[in-house]
Parts: C-alpha cells; structure tokens; sequence
C-alpha cells in the first residue's frame, strides 16, 4: 500500500475543480492545488485579501510587495483578475459566491464538522482568519488532508475533539488515502489507494466508513 | 474556457419561469437594461416579482414589461418617476401590488441578500407608517426596525464595459443600483456597450467582479 | 410685511451651510440652494443615485445622460468628485457621514417631527424615495418649506397630520417668514422679515412659538 | 476652501484619547500604516482598544504600539501573522487582552458601524466556540447569530494616492482593510504615497470618497 505525496493529495483534489470555477484554496497543502490544475480548464482563483484571479507566485524579479495573498506569501494576477476591499472579499466568501472552498483540517467529523482553526495549545495565542467565513460561505467546502497525525490518530472521526469551525459543512475529504464524501448515510469511501482495502481504511478512521459500489484505485500519477 | 457572452438578448434571459423575482437596475431610465427587460417580455413570463427603485419610465423596460401585464407586485421606493403612466394605469386598475421601501432599505436588503446577512436593524422607517409591524429594538436608546434580505432569481443589469468573465465597469451615474443587484440574484444578465479583450479592464477599475455576473449581451 | 420669495429662502438656507461640509439638498426648493453659496465656501454636494461632488446644471451642449441628480435632472460633476453605487450612496447617508440634509417638507411638529413622503392622495401611488434615509441618518437635518400652505394653513404643527418621514429629526426651519429651531424647549425664533412680530408669525403657526432673545431680521437680498 | 492634506505625521494623529479605538488597517504589513502608527506611539497615548486584521509584524507599527504597552485590547482576527514577536511577549505576559473575531465577520462589523446598521445576523461563528455568548436566531432553518458594530475614536489607514479633498485610490492587495476602516471611525487619518492636485484622480476610480477622511499626510 502507498500513500499518496503531498503534492500527488494536491494534484487529486485539483482534477475535481471544474473549469470556470471561483475557488478559495486555503493556507498551507490546499494551496498547492493550484499547481495541478488540468491545462484546459479556467479556474479563477479568490484571496480573502481582495484579490480574484491570483495566479502563480511571482518570478525572481517581479515580486511586488503589495500583491500578496492569504498566506501572506507574494503573488501575481491574471489578466481578467480585479483587486477590492476586504469587507467585498468576503461578502464573496459569506454570500455564497464562491464555488468551491478547500481547506485543510485538523478533524472532520462523520456528519462534515469542521475543527482546523485551533488545537487550544496553550502555548500560542489562538487565530481563527478567514476560516469560519469559508466554512459556512463556500457552496461547497472540500477538505485536503492526511488521514492521521503523525502519531497515527484519525482525522476523520465521529464527533471532532477540537473546536468546530462550522458544524456539517464538508462535503468532500481528500486525504493520502483516500477520496470521501460526507453524506446523509454517513462517511462513503469514493477512492482508495492501491492496495488498501476498506478493513484497512477503517483502522485508521474513527467514523463509520462505507465503500461506494463503484469505488475505485486512486490513479495518481508520479507528480 | 470562460466565456460569459451570449450573442443574442433571448439567450441572456433564458430560463425565467413564472413567478420570479427579477431585479431590475437603473435609477429612472439611467442605468435601466431596457433591452433586457423588452426581451424577458418577450418571452412570455409572467407573475413577476419586480424589485427596482422606480416602476418604469415611457413605454420601454420595466415600464412595458408592467403594460403587458406581467409583473404582479413591485418593490420600490419611488414608482411615480418621469413618465410613469405605464405604472399608474396598471396600479389604478389594482393589477399590480406595490410593496414601498425606503431607497436605502431596498439596496441594503439586496446587499444582504448578496452577503449571507441573514437580517439587520437600521433605524429607518421606525417609527413611521412603514416601519409597521416590523420587528423592532433599542439600540443605544434609539429605535431600530429589522429588515430582511432580498435575493433576486435574476437580476437585469447594464454596464458599460465587460470583458469575458463578466468583470464590469460603469459610466457615471448609471452604475446606482446596478453592483448591488448584479449581487443579489442567482442569475445575473448584463448588457453593456461593449465587451473587451480579457486584461483591458484594469483590475483596480474593475467596479462588479466577474464572480457576480453570469450572462453578457452587447446591445 | 413682505415674505420673502422662494429664491431668497434657498439664499438664507445656503448663508448657514459651512465651508467644506458634505451636504445633500431635496427635490424641489432645496435643490435651488446650490445657487447661493457664498463663493469662498467650498460644499461638497452629494446625491443619492452614486455622487459626490455634484456641481451645477450642464450648459447647452455639454448634457450627459448618465449624468443624473436625485430629481433626475440633468446635472454635472466637480473636480474632486466621485462616483459610486447606491449602496455606497446610502451607508454615507444613513451612517451619520452628511454633515447636512436640506429638504422640502409638508409638515414640522414642535418636536421636529418631520412629515414630507406622503398626503395620502387616494389619486396616486405613494412613493418614499431616500427621503426618510436623509432624514434619520444625517448629521443635521434643516428643512425649507413655505410657512403656510396655499390655503394658509401652517405646516409648523403641534403633531404632524401627515405620516412621518421620521421623529425627532428636524433641527431648523427655513420658511418665507422666519428662521426657526426645534429645541427641547419647543420652536424658537432666531430671524423674521421686516414687518413681522411674534403675534403675527404665532396666528400662522400651530405650534408654540418662543423669541429668541437675539433674534434679528433676516436680511435677504434680491436675489 | 477643503484642505485635508497636514504636514506632519503628529499632526495627522493628534487628538487622540487614552482609551480610544483605534482601527490599524492592513493585511500582515502590506496596507499597515506604520509612520502613523508610530506617530501615535509618540503621543505617548495608552490603554488603546486596537481593532486590526493581526496584530503586528516586526517592531514597528501596531508591534511597535504593543510592545510599547499602549495597547490594553486587541479585537483582531489572527494575531499570530509574520514575525508577531511583539504581541507573543504581552500575550504571555497578560499584558494584552485578546478579543478573536473571524475575518469577514471583522470586517462586516466595521461595515455595520459605518453603514449605520445597529446590528446583522450572520451564520459565520454559530455552533462554535466563538458563537458562545451571542445571541442566536434561526432564519430558514439554520442558525444565525446576532453581532454589533465596530467603530472606531480614530482610524489609520494607508493608501497609494489623495487629493485635498481626501478622495482615494489603492496598490494592489495594499486596498484590503483600509476601505471599511476609513469608513468606521469618527476620525480618519491616512497616510498616503503622493497627493495629487484636486481633478487628478478619475471619479470613476476614486475608492474612498474623501466624505470619509479627515487627515491626509504624505509619507
């Protein structure tokens, strides 16, 4: 059985953005996604910063230190693109405008709470940005994440233990894994990587998983 | 690809079933998608809903698509604008329910209807005629009123440049109610003057962001 | 005792409007105050459909359609000015950024009461435009109306007759015979026409009237 | 004659009241208006209710304005951004109350305050740890939670260029905060790249309309 990459969990989740998308890809791996983006598709990609169509970071030479985006990392923007305020930025985000949000997570939960803005460490002030507002905003909200810690607990579980950003919001989980959707009958299996069956996925998840009659292997090329 | 420009003004109102609520720009004649509005009659729609700051000017627009009897209520603030005969039969007849609104209510009530604004207190119309059997509250020791939000079906917008994702500027004061409508509605149309090359439009400029706008026509 | 003509109303209204203030005027009457400011006082005119800076009617030849006032009449812009959409429009009038609101009115009670959307005429649809936006968000709000109506009845009345634009808003009056306030202790005097005294102006005025102890002619030119 | 333009930073900050809001424009550092921030740490102010998107990056600035000890509150939607080392020394040190408010909801609530709106139910918040304590409404079938206005004694913003009048324009990304802040507060200040003669900057362009700003320094 192997896991997916990072960058192979980024470009999975970037074959399901259709073309003409609006999307908010969040903070740290949902950025990477941009990359991945199939060649013949037109996706217009929206920073809670007042940004729409940001595109690429920018070439050695051509950073600006105005053109930033919600990471706070430099960026470029495609012609086609518009600046704005933020109060318009996320009046996009909370009205519905957006087609997609993809996000990372700490836990989603069986029935699609969200918890990805604090582990209440007590060591660190805590910070909640533009999280909530993509949570309840988006028309669909996609998670991209590992499917355990590092120590090998399960993100996705039956009730999150870390503070919600939105109760049942996801719709979909991206993780190296697998691909799985959140529905009314609970948390369905889509896609597995080679060589893992639905035993082996359900060790290491703590929500009732099901397996869709038509699930299939994660065809992930060596990105 | 993106591509948001139609070719013809019957493919920009495609789909308006009966009953819709259908946001109609302008301030009088000014900003008014006239052609918009000529084609949506055209397609024999009826029992509309119309929200807009006047109720028609002359014969066109707004004001034909109340002649021929298809809107069944108004939201506005000030029907009776110049020329506004076409209204005025149709409400003297009692074929057409007015529903009035303070100017800045009806464009706050779209705003939140575009932001996910579930309702809000204001202090306009308390106290007054129009302001009863509203919900009302002290704030700080003055009367506010809750206002609900208004969400379109389809809103009928005029710009005077787009480019093909939908990015819109305006011209003087004809831009009025047509960013906030473009907003509002689960469809938007716009005709505009002219469309241009992607990346013409400064994107500081950029006055309605593509993300509002489905459909444009050139009129 | 002579009235002063409605153009010598919009001249008094206008000696009152300070240097740099951002000021919308009504339909009608006030609208006619543009005419008089004195000329080393800088007004930022704003108007409800997206402007601010309005400047004068344009001259033959220079008409613009898309360049409308709130009466739509044809009007230009200054140098400094902007234009924006009608939500913009409205949060500077409701939250409190006009220094001034001029407007017409059917009625003022003594407590500044103020009523001028609607008579009721069974004859016509009611209409209310951003008459009762000016009148609860402006910092200040005068009002210009004749002292009487044509049949002589007063429009400064112990309550309003008509429904009301808003409560408690009116702070001063500008009519064809005086300038009045509303104060906590009723409507005061501050300025009469030649001829004039308390007795004369009280029999065409309901409400209560008080002399301001310095008060004064008003001194109208003929303009 | 309007002239918004002062010479000095003090002059662009003077006035300002022990235990006064105070609304920091900016995104990280980028749109920060850090000369007047700075300026204001001079005043020698203190006991600030600070409203900004983090809270301060490097020393200067609003992290400067921190580390200072001027600031009793933050109301901020992510402290922790670029180098916070300012806010993490009084965070821990109990020096500094921390007031966490999601991003849109910041900034719809400076909205409210500029837009007279008395307050605005919004999903964003509801059924989490940040909705505990607000009042909750549902409104077709899911769950609304009530929030209030922000305004502020003074804002701090920062923009590309001004006219006398106050009229404003942005760079890029830098627009983010500034907008909705010069709106929200009884007093805007604004330090900006260039002033350009009155008539320079197209109206169709202008972002903040100068009816907003109070006080214009070049820096």
């Amino acid at each position: 059985m192997k896991p997916l990459t990072r960058r192979q969990m980024a470009w999975r989740a970037a074959q399901d953005i259709q073309d003409g998308a609006y999307v908010n890809l969040g903070i740290g791996l949902p950025t990477m996604v941009s990359d991945f983006i199939p060649g013949d598709r037109e996706i217009v990609f929206h920073s809670e910063n007042g940004i729409l169509g940001m595109g690429p970071a920018p070439k050695p030479g051509e950073e600006d230190k105005d053109l930033i985006n919600a990471g706070k990392g430099l960026t470029t923007i495609v012609p086609g693109g518009a600046f704005f305020h933020h109060n318009d930025a996320f009046l996009m985000i909370r009205g519905g405008h957006l087609d997609l949000a993809l996000l990372g997570a700490f836990e989603v939960s069986e029935t699609g709470d969200l918890a990805n803005w604090t582990t209440e460490d007590p060591n660190f002030a805590p910070g909640v940005g533009g999280a909530m507002d993509l949570a309840v905003g988006a028309r669909e909200v996609r998670v991209l994440v590992e499917h355990t810690t590092k120590e090998g607990k399960p993100r996705i579980r039956k009730r999150c233990g870390y503070p919600l950003t939105a109760p049942r919001c996801v719709k979909r989980i991206y993780t190296n894994l697998a691909v799985l959707d959140v529905t009314r009958d609970g948390v369905v299996v889509r896609e597995m990587v080679e060589g893992l069956d639905l035993t082996g996925l359900q060790k290491v998840t703590e929500a009732k998983l099901t397996l869709a009659n038509d699930w299939k292997k994660i065809e992930a090329p060596a990105v | 690809m993106i591509n948001k420009v139609v070719k013809t003004l019957a493919e920009a109102v495609a789909g308006v079933r009966d009953g819709a609520t259908v946001l109609c720009s302008g301030f009088g004649a000014v900003g008014e998608p006239v052609e918009l509005l000529n084609a949506l009659r055209e397609t024999g729609v009826r029992d509309l809903v119309c929200v807009a700051n006047n109720a028609g000017t002359g014969d066109e627009g707004l004001a034909g698509l109340i002649a021929a009897g298809r809107v069944r209520k108004i939201i506005c603030s000030f029907p009776r604008t110049t020329d506004p005969h076409c209204f005025e039969a149709a409400y003297k007849a009692g074929k057409i329910e007015l529903e009035l609104v303070p100017q800045g209510t009806l464009s706050e009530r779209m705003r939140a209807g575009a932001a996910g604004v579930g309702g809000f207190f204001i202090k306009t119309s308390a106290g007054t005629k129009l302001g009863l059997g509203k919900e009302t509250r002290e704030i700080d020791g003055e009367l506010y009123v809750l206002e609900t939000p208004i969400r379109g079906d389809i809103a009928l917008c005029r710009a005077d440049r787009a480019d093909r994702w939908g990015n819109l500027t305006y011209r003087k004061s004809a831009r009025n109610f047509n960013p906030v409508m473009a907003m509002a509605a689960a469809l938007t149309a716009v005709q505009v003057r002219e469309v241009v090359e992607l990346g013409k439009i400064d994107p500081e400029g950029v006055v309605t962001p593509g993300i509002f706008v489905d459909r444009v026509v050139v009129t």
